[in-house]
């Protein structure tokens, strides 16, 4: 556990690093300002913010066998509470009148966004889970991801519809300076500390007894019922579960781009999401934060000489569905055996 | 009440685009238990492709030259990416062609550019008929109608009287039975996958006049279509055909009622469905999981 | 709970499958401890019983009770927790997980929904204890860390008997323990089956029938989904009509 | 005129998954036999006959038909070739009407004297229900089921637990058109519970235990062998 969490804090730490022009400010570390180049830490945050968001897609997808195509629903959901709860709103629906000022309290927002998106995941487990599986499933979450998302786009008293909410202030830290998170390596640093916390969350719940009971709901529900496992209050409980990290994902990203719009939950994101954790291997742990920064890094990459570069993203994955369905963990993992195996047989 | 009628024959007529484009996804599910996320990209290029096709063609032969263009690539589609497949989950087929509907879309962006496009009917087709005081456009409301009606009647005989429907409907009961008594389902798999992705490429040609074709159009028919399978029930016939016309007509209404609530008519009917009908309105239990 | 009030019971049991009755009218009462062996030809009925008591089908009509408790409309999951355990005749284990993980997972059921539940697995000890006594009862403790999967034949059906176990049940419902094996794993699993029995209820349904004779304390014969006889062993050996329907006048 | 059986397996090699099923299992039929396999539940009859038709994963071993290897070949060529099974469950379409059942097998089979019309002379209680095949009765669906092996006018026919399931009357009407397929001069590979009843049927038997072919011979032989009954077949 301390060298799997290890080497994921390692990696986030130098994330920034890996970033094309080594651009990373080491300023409140060493006191030395390196050339500044903001535009590839964001990137390093954004890969942080979706490989959180990735994680938490894969409780359902890696560990419990269930592939919800709808998830950035949870994702949207958290970032427009947390937009909402940051900027206020006053909107009317019939007879009732809504209306809150405002707050600067990332805390609360937090709250939030997580209430919001668990009492919805819950809602939308008890519906789907008991009344389908396998890609029924699939089709039935991309679909209510759509009803959040044509909410956020026709709703525009409330959500500012297809323009979305700007202007979202960052928060201030307590203890730091105002203005503290404005700075992008300081907002790196900031989302870097929460993502780890959550990437201990979310190792907590993987490998904890719950989370070997969604394992073997995904090998085998039957077995899984016959043991005396409620099966269906799992399946349930993990749509809910997977659903708080993009909640949380969303948090982060409503703060850090300083707007949303009703794209955070189209099919466009729900997709991303699935092709991060399938580049990145969905049969370990670390395999979707590892696709997010391949996902982010090869759109970086291509979105300057083309811009038509989902197709190429499209291609690359569409090569993983059918060659290497476990991703690049996956095809570490086979490279590293048949060494292993030559080895044995060296010593033998 | 003008209103109202107005409504239900544009809703007909949402309907008549939504059946075809569902019935081809529910025949290709429904035998093969895979899913083609494709289909909506289909659709799509059966649209640009009528319209790249009916200046120099004409307009029927740019009709029927689309949806078979579209079929054969579909037929294509299938052996060479979605066979080599069967042996894992269906997830993997989901998988699979949501990828290359993400590439579907920026081939189409690169060949006809990001904006809308349309293109002119015929004089005959392009006009309106009045009857009992209703002007109604010819192409939409006549045309469009009884081509689709006499395609489902086409589609509902190869199904019900012919040998290849009889194979369809067994395979979708027991597709390895169908094969221990010597059929060649590869074949009938490749044949399947053709006629579903026919009738989206044929939709998307009737649907060019009228409806303007963006590259992004792929994305909110594929939902639409699976929310009307999922409320029709997978596999059916009769549930592409009430779903797709109970969806159109319905969110049509919605546009006279709350504007804002158009395109969530449909998730509001499957919500419902779902709660009462859980495999759909025509779904059989058992018959896809 | 007394040891009476532990019988299972069915009261005109039945189901029909699309017109062909698979359980017609069964009325059976299984008391407390002992191995009862259910036999009969294939398509008898046995496994649609075994699938009715488990609740893995529902019934077309009739009851089912445990003790005193009418459990005809129970879920697998609850009927699991209220101690009736079953083993299935196809292996249907947890493929890809390792032979521990498995039998883990089955200990660690009864826990399920208590305190701990999302701490560390592998940290309960009560759990890792009986996983590990589990393993040693099936003799499968070399293989613990191998995936399921990659188990014999008939270490595989071991496993299944092993996940029953764990699971701690009152009841035992094994459907063809023994289906597939070589001559040394069936003696093997014949006297783990003689081992676990103290203190529970052993249902079989077996076609081994020199195993049946050995270790039934009542045998039920079943034909045609019904009822045809019961029971012990010598008594089932020396009945007439047993013999004729069952045996096929081969002896 | 080669000398070659109509259909032999030599040494085939089966497995579920990772567990073999059928370990080198040899055996050959002649045109015109009716051959049963015997043995207890669990044994590899049922899987031998998955194993010709190409259902379960079959490594090592060689299967020929006619002299012609067809191991590996696609379970509808199989049929194509005169191979028809009739699978243990039936496996009759619900959905389909008798006479689609009847039409669908015709057109994956060959051309021959069987076809919808003399089956419904043979089978009269099928001609009677051209409705839906949902509504027949268990044996009624046995009949479908062997009358869908027939109108593929096939070499041989593999025949899984006929009578499973069926109440002892109808069970005998069964026997009695197995009875009379052989009459007529049929070839037929039968799996069947009941040993009495299969050797009844049969000119030759050859019996399995857990996945191995242990004793063969013609079925007077095997009656002789009262060991081999004895330890492999009951009681």
């Amino acid at each position: 556990m301390i060298a799997r969490l290890g080497s994921i804090a390692l990696g986030i730490a130098l994330l920034p690093l890996l970033m094309p022009d080594g651009s990373f400010d080491l300023y409140p570390f060493v006191g030395a300002r390196l050339p500044l180049h903001a535009g590839f830490v964001d990137l390093a945050t954004t890969i942080l913010i979706f490989g959180l968001f990735a994680l938490g897609f894969n409780i359902l997808f890696g560990h419990t066998g269930e592939l919800s195509f709808g998830h950035a629903m949870f994702f949207a959901l958290g970032a427009y509470a947390t937009a909402l709860y940051s900027k206020g709103f006053d909107a009317t629906v019939g007879p009732v009148h809504l209306q809150f000022l405002g707050s600067g309290n990332a805390f609360f927002a937090l709250l939030a966004a997580l209430a919001a998106v668990a009492v919805w995941a819950w809602l939308l487990g008890r519906l789907i889970v008991p009344r389908s599986s396998g890609i029924y499933y699939s089709m039935i979450t991309l679909a209510f991801a759509q009803v959040i998302y044509f909410i956020a786009f026709r709703w525009s008293d409330l959500t500012g519809g297809e323009d979305g909410l700007q202007a979202i202030a960052r928060p201030a830290v307590p203890g730091l300076p105002a203005g503290w998170l404005d700075d992008s390596n300081h907002f790196y640093i900031a989302a870097a500390l929460v993502t780890f916390v959550a990437v201990v969350l979310n190792y907590c719940i993987v490998f904890s007894n719950f989370g070997s009971v969604l394992r073997a709901i995904r090998e085998n529900k039957q077995r899984a019922r016959f043991l005396g496992y409620d099966v269906n209050k799992y399946r349930v409980n993990a749509f809910v579960l997977s659903a708080l990290f993009p909640a949380l994902a969303g948090w982060m990203w409503t703060y850090f781009q300083q707007a949303i719009n009703p794209d955070a939950g189209s099919i466009d994101y729900s997709g991303r999401v699935v092709m991060m954790s399938l580049l990145g291997g969905i049969n370990t742990f670390a395999g979707p934060m590892l696709g997010a920064f391949v996902y982010w890094d090869l759109q970086n990459r291509f979105a300057r000489f083309d811009r038509y570069w989902p197709e190429i993203i499209g291609l690359v994955f569409v090569f993983f569905v059918l060659v290497a369905p476990r991703g690049i963990a996956g095809l570490i993992a086979a490279l590293r055996r048949p060494s292993r195996r030559a080895v044995e047989q060296a010593e033998a | 009440m003008h209103q109202v009628a107005d409504q239900i024959v544009n809703g007909i007529t949402l309907g008549m685009l939504y059946i075809l484009v569902a019935l081809g996804l529910n025949i290709i599910l429904g035998l093969m238990g895979v899913i083609n996320f494709s289909h909506g990209a289909f659709f799509m290029l059966g649209a640009y492709v009528a319209y790249t096709l009916a200046p120099h063609v004409g307009f029927f032969p740019s009709l029927i030259f689309a949806a078979a263009i579209i079929g054969a690539f579909g037929m294509l589609f299938e052996v060479l990416l979605v066979r080599p497949l069967y042996r894992r989950p269906p997830e993997y087929t989901l998988l699979l062609t949501y990828g290359t509907a993400l590439i579907f879309e920026q081939v189409v962006r690169r060949i006809w550019g990001d904006d809308a496009v349309r293109y002119p009917l015929p004089d005959w087709l392009a006009g309106t008929f009045t009857f009992a005081g209703y002007a109604f456009p010819v192409y939409r409301d006549v045309f469009l109608v009884a081509v689709t009606i006499a395609i489902l009647a086409i589609v509902w005989l190869i199904i019900n009287k012919t040998n290849v429907g009889v194979i369809i409907r067994a395979g979708t009961r027991d597709a390895e039975m169908v094969r221990i008594l010597g059929i060649n389902m590869p074949l009938m798999f490749m044949l399947v996958f053709g006629l579903g992705s026919f009738l989206a490429g044929l939709a998307g040609a009737l649907a060019a006049p009228v409806y303007a074709i963006i590259p992004n159009l792929a994305d909110q028919w594929i939902v639409l279509t699976f929310v009307i399978v999922i409320v029709g029930g997978i596999g059916s016939f009769w549930g592409a055909i009430v779903g797709g016309l109970t969806i159109g007509i319905l969110s049509s209404l919605m546009e006279l009622v709350y504007p804002p609530a158009v395109e969530l008519t449909g998730f509001i009917i499957m919500g419902l469905v779902l709660l009462v009908r859980p495999r759909g309105l025509f779904g059989v239990e058992g018959l896809f999981e | 709970m007394t040891d009476a009030g532990d019988a299972l019971r069915t009261a005109d049991l039945s189901r029909t499958f699309s017109g062909f009755k698979a359980v017609s009218g069964v009325t059976l009462e299984i008391p407390f401890g002992g191995v009862r062996t259910i036999i009969g030809p294939n398509g008898a009925g046995k496994t649609t019983l075994f699938n009715l008591l488990s609740g893995l089908l529902p019934p077309s009509a009739g009851r089912i009770f445990y003790g005193d408790r009418d459990i005809t409309s129970l879920q697998p999951h609850r009927r699991a927790r209220l101690g009736i355990a079953r083993s299935f005749q196809i292996t249907n284990i947890f493929g890809r997980l390792s032979v521990y993980e498995n039998v883990r997972l089955a200990a660690q059921a009864v826990y399920d929904g208590k305190a701990g539940f999302f701490f560390p697995s592998r940290s309960m000890r009560g759990v890792a204890a009986k996983t590990e006594s589990i393993l040693g009862d099936i003799g499968l403790g070399a293989a613990a860390d191998a995936p399921a999967e990659t188990l014999s034949h008939g270490d595989q059906r071991r496993l299944e008997i092993g996940l029953v176990l764990a699971t701690d049940p009152r009841v035992l419902l094994l459907d063809e323990p023994l289906a597939g094996m070589s001559p040394t794993e069936t003696q093997a699993t014949v006297d783990l089956i003689g081992r676990i029995g103290d203190g529970r209820t052993i249902v079989l349904v077996e076609h081994d029938i020199d195993v049946v004779m050995r270790i039934s304390t009542t045998i039920t014969v079943m034909q045609t989904g019904q009822i045809l006889a019961v029971g012990t062993p010598q008594q089932i050996r020396e009945n007439e009509a047993v013999q004729r329907a069952y045996l096929g006048g081969l002896a | 005129m080669s000398a070659a059986p109509l259909l032999e397996l030599e040494s085939v090699n089966a497995y579920y998954g990772k567990s073999h099923a059928l370990q080198d299992v040899s055996l050959a039929i002649e045109t015109g036999e009716v051959v049963a396999l015997l043995g207890r539940n669990g044994s590899g009859r049922s899987t031998t006959l998955k194993a010709i038709m190409g259902l379960v994963a079959v490594r090592g071993g060689a299967i020929r038909f006619a002299g012609k290897p067809i191991l590996h070949r696609a379970t509808y060529e199989l049929a194509k070739l005169g191979i028809a099974y009739v699978p243990e469950d039936r496996r009759i379409f619900p959905n389909l009407t008798v006479g689609e059942n009847l039409r669908l097998a015709s057109l994956g089979g060959r051309p021959g004297p069987w076809n919808e019309k003399r089956i419904y002379e043979y089978f009269a209680v099928l001609g009677e229900r051209r409705d839906k095949p949902a509504k027949l009765s268990g044996g009624e669906q046995q009949m479908l089921a062997i009358a869908r092996a027939l109108v593929a006018n096939p070499a041989i026919v593999l025949l899984d637990e006929p009578m499973e399931g069926l109440a002892p009357l109808i069970a005998r009407n069964v026997e009695d058109v197995v009875q009379r397929l052989r009459a007529e001069g049929d070839t037929i590979l039968l799996v069947e519970q009941n040993a009495q009843v299969a050797m009844s049927l049969s000119d030759r038997g050859y019996v399995l235990s857990n996945g191995r072919v242990v004793t063969s011979g013609s079925i007077p032989e095997l009656r002789a062998n009262g060991e081999a009954m004895q330890r492999y077949l009951a009681i």
